[in-house]
Parts: structure tokens; C-alpha cells; sequence
């Protein structure tokens, strides 16, 4: 998967980098939804304390791991057309 | 932007265009890709007593997309239809 | 409407692309807002069946007209003054 | 960024910058359109039973729309103020 | 604060444009989230009358006065770290 | 992207990319900051009486917020491990 970028034309190049920056931008987005979807699902909003207590700390590890099994459901079920759309982005 | 409004488009400058619209494509197909993972995930994962998808929320999961890619599917053809028509309306030449 | 791309000075092309460029983005999240309000009016959220039923299709349909309509009083109502800054866009 | 902090710069730089001051105005005010046709709509169309909007819906467009821009001007005028009142208290001269 | 732009370098001047565009996009985005928190915290939904009321105008000011003050709050918990990416920004 | 898939990647190159992560960044953490705001506003302001926070609302601002920034640094240990493990499971050497 190396690539030697030195050798690549003015045109090649600049694709690469826009590849480059569309996947930054989807990692920093997943991440993102991650973080909003499990502090609905996990965080209690009374605000009494700054601290996770147990409860909410053992739910956020779960509810990331839940979260990446369903990104990678829906990956598959995006299929064989967007995926060829997706490699491009990667 | 209708392409055909282009005249005389010089090659360099329509492969410019067309990378645009391409990289625009893959980043909304990203963002799709996103935003239903979230939606479904919202939508079918409730309980958070183990670390692995319960057989049920796979399949809701499951369901979930497939039935947003066919409401999307949906919404296409008919965004299409509304703006062909939208178009007839102001008297533009149907293309 | 039409007009001779070869014959436009380096600004005025960058501008048309940026034009253009704003008039996609536009469109896309038009669409992506339609998808995403027909969803939530239309679909059930059972998730019992992978198909659209009877009632969601038609559901879907009157929605996407009624969507289509909001967005033609909206425009009018935005007026003359944002009608200039969305003509720019187009 | 105020421009006054900005001496000497050339007519060059300086259309760039208006040029992408008013491509982000052109496109901020394209998503608030979107944004108030979601809002607007998420409000006022709850029924399909029909294809065209209903004469109440229609009337709740019109009216939510008025609303919100009065709204929105309104929370121009104070984000002014309040940036006016910051910048004064940071003890930079009111421009 | 004053800046003499013409003596920068291109590659400074790109710097300087583009925290000025980031700069740009954070107040319109504060301002937008400003908009959306206050209409949901004070504006009537159901649209009898196209104008704001007393009540609602003045639920207005003080919410933007509060989101103000939660704005600052909020900056100070960001802390040094954050403080140091966000005056890059600036 | 790896960078250290990128070989033989000239000084002038990895120059723009830097400045394309740094700027990313930036931009990022002040769309954090904003919707952390927005967050803790919502959850936390309830009444329009006066024009200042009342100490509960202030409380109640900071709590939010300290608990928002552990919560996403969990996320952000949690979603460095998945990438880790599913690299590994796809047979990528670690790195």
C-alpha cells in the first residue's frame, strides 16, 4: 500500500491529497457521532457531579463497541456500488 | 448547473469540473454512510448490558438500512421528477 | 442561459466554479434535508421489515411534494434581497 | 478578523478576501434557506393524506418563515451588541 | 494587532487567510447555534401570528445574553490546551 | 491515511499536508466548542426571567462541560483500540 509520492504528476498528486482529506474528514465525523451517540445513550444530564460515575463509564466502552459492530453492518450493507465510491475515498 | 449551458468548455477546465463533482460524490457518500449509522444505531441499540450487538438489534440494524436506502431511492426519483418539473414550469426547455 | 467558458478571463472562471460548486453543495443538502423529514414523518421505526409498505410509499410521495412546495413559499418569502445573494449562487 | 487590523494589504489579497467573504455569505445564506424549509416544514406538514399542501399548512409556512426572520434579526442585533460590549471590556478601542 | 500584509511571505499570507476563513466560519457557525438554541428556548410554535410578542422578544435578549455568558464559561473549562488551538484560529 | 505510507514524500509536500491537519484541526476543535455550548445551554438554561445565569445554571454549565470533555476522551481511547484491533484483524502489521 505504499506510495512513492515523489514520482507522481502535479494532477496525481492533488487527487491524493483530496483522498486524503475526505477520509480525515469521515474518521473526524465517526468519531464525532460516536461521541454525540453515546452521550445520549450513556450520560445522565442532572449534572450533580463533573465525574462519570461507574455506571456511565462501563456504558460508553459498550456503546463504542456497539457502535463500531454497526459501522460495520451498515459498511456491508452499502454494498458493492458504494463501496467502489468509498475505496476512492481511502 | 446544467452542463449544456457550458459552451466552448475547454478540456483542462472540464476535468477540473469533473473532479469536483466527483470528490463532492464520495464526500456525501461518506457523510450518508455516517449519518445512517447513526440513525440506526439511535434507532435499534438500547441496552448497553454487553459489549456485542444483541441477535435482535443486528437484524434491526439490518432492516434499518435497507429500508432507508429504499426511502432514499424513493426520494431520488421523485427529486428528480419535481425538479424536471419545476423546470418545464419557468418555461426552460425540457433537457 | 448559455455561456462561452473558453472565452472567460482566470477570475471570472474561478468564480463561475465557485458558483457552481455552492449551487451542488445547495442542492445535495436540499435533497439530503428532504430524504431525512420524509423519513422521519413516513417511515415507521419498527424496523419489522426491510421493505416500504403501501402506506410509506404513498406517504413518501405526498411528502416529497409537500417538501417541494415548502421550499417554492420559503423562496418567495426570503424575498428580494436574499433572492440577489441566491442568484449569485446559481 | 476586523480589516482595519490589516495595513498595507495589497488589491490583490484583497479581493481574494471579499471574494471569500461573499462566497461564504452566498453559501451561509443558501443553508439558512434549507434550514428554515426543514424547520418550517418539521412544524407546520403533519398530514399525507393529500400531494399539495393544505391551506392551514400553508398559512403555518408563511407565518413560521415571517417568525423566524424577525427572530433571527433580532439575535443580529444583540450579537452585536455583545460582541461590541466584549471587545470594549478586553479594553480594545471600539471601532 | 496591526498586521502589514504586503511585506508577508505567499506561503504566510496563505496562513493568514485561512484563520481568518476558520475565524469566519466559528462566528457565523456560534451565531447560527445561537439562532436555533434561542427560537427553540423562546419562539411559540404555533404560528398564529408571523410577528414575535412581548414575551417572546424579550426571552430572546436574555437568552442570547445567557448563551453569551455560557460561550465564555465554556471557553474558560476548554482550558490552556484548547486555548492555545483556538488562538491559532483567531 | 497512514503517513507512513507515503514514501519518498518531498519537504514541500509534507508542508501542505501539515498545515491541511493543523488547519483541520482548528476548525474542528471550534466546532466542538460550539456544539458544546449549544449542548450544555440546552441542558442547562431553562428560565428566561433575567438576563444573567443564576449560580444553578452556572453550576450546572460546568458540570456539563467537565463531564462532556471525560466523556469524549474515553471515546477517544475506546476508538483508538477499534481502529487498533480492526487493522490487525484485516492483517495489517500494527503499527
Amino acid at each position: 500500500m505504499s506510495v512513492n509520492v515523489g514520482k507522481l504528476s502535479a494532477e496525481e498528486k492533488e487527487k491524493m491529497y483530496s483522498a486524503a482529506t475526505t477520509e480525515m474528514e469521515y474518521r473526524v465525523e465517526l468519531f464525532n457521532k460516536m461521541v454525540g451517540s453515546c452521550y445520549e445513550k450513556c450520560i445522565d444530564k442532572k449534572f450533580k457531579d463533573g465525574d462519570l460515575n461507574v455506571g456511565e463509564n462501563s456504558c460508553v466502552d459498550r456503546c463504542t463497541s456497539k457502535y463500531w459492530q454497526t459501522v460495520g453492518i451498515v459498511g456491508q450493507m452499502l454494498g458493492a456500488a458504494d463501496q467502489a465510491a468509498m475505496q476512492q475515498g481511502r | 448547473m446544467d452542463p449544456s449551458q457550458l459552451a466552448g468548455i475547454p478540456p483542462e477546465d472540464e476535468r477540473k469540473m469533473t473532479a469536483m463533482v466527483e470528490s463532492m460524490q464520495v464526500r456525501d457518500s461518506l457523510r450518508m454512510y455516517n449519518s445512517l449509522v447513526e440513525k440506526c444505531f439511535s434507532n435499534c441499540v438500547q441496552s448497553f448490558r454487553r459489549k456485542d450487538l444483541e441477535k435482535d438489534e443486528e437484524r434491526c440494524v439490518t432492516k434499518c438500512c435497507e429500508k432507508f436506502l429504499k426511502h432514499s431511492a424513493r426520494v431520488s426519483l421523485r427529486f428528480a421528477e419535481l425538479n424536471q418539473q419545476t423546470m418545464e414550469q419557468m418555461g426552460a426547455p425540457p433537457s
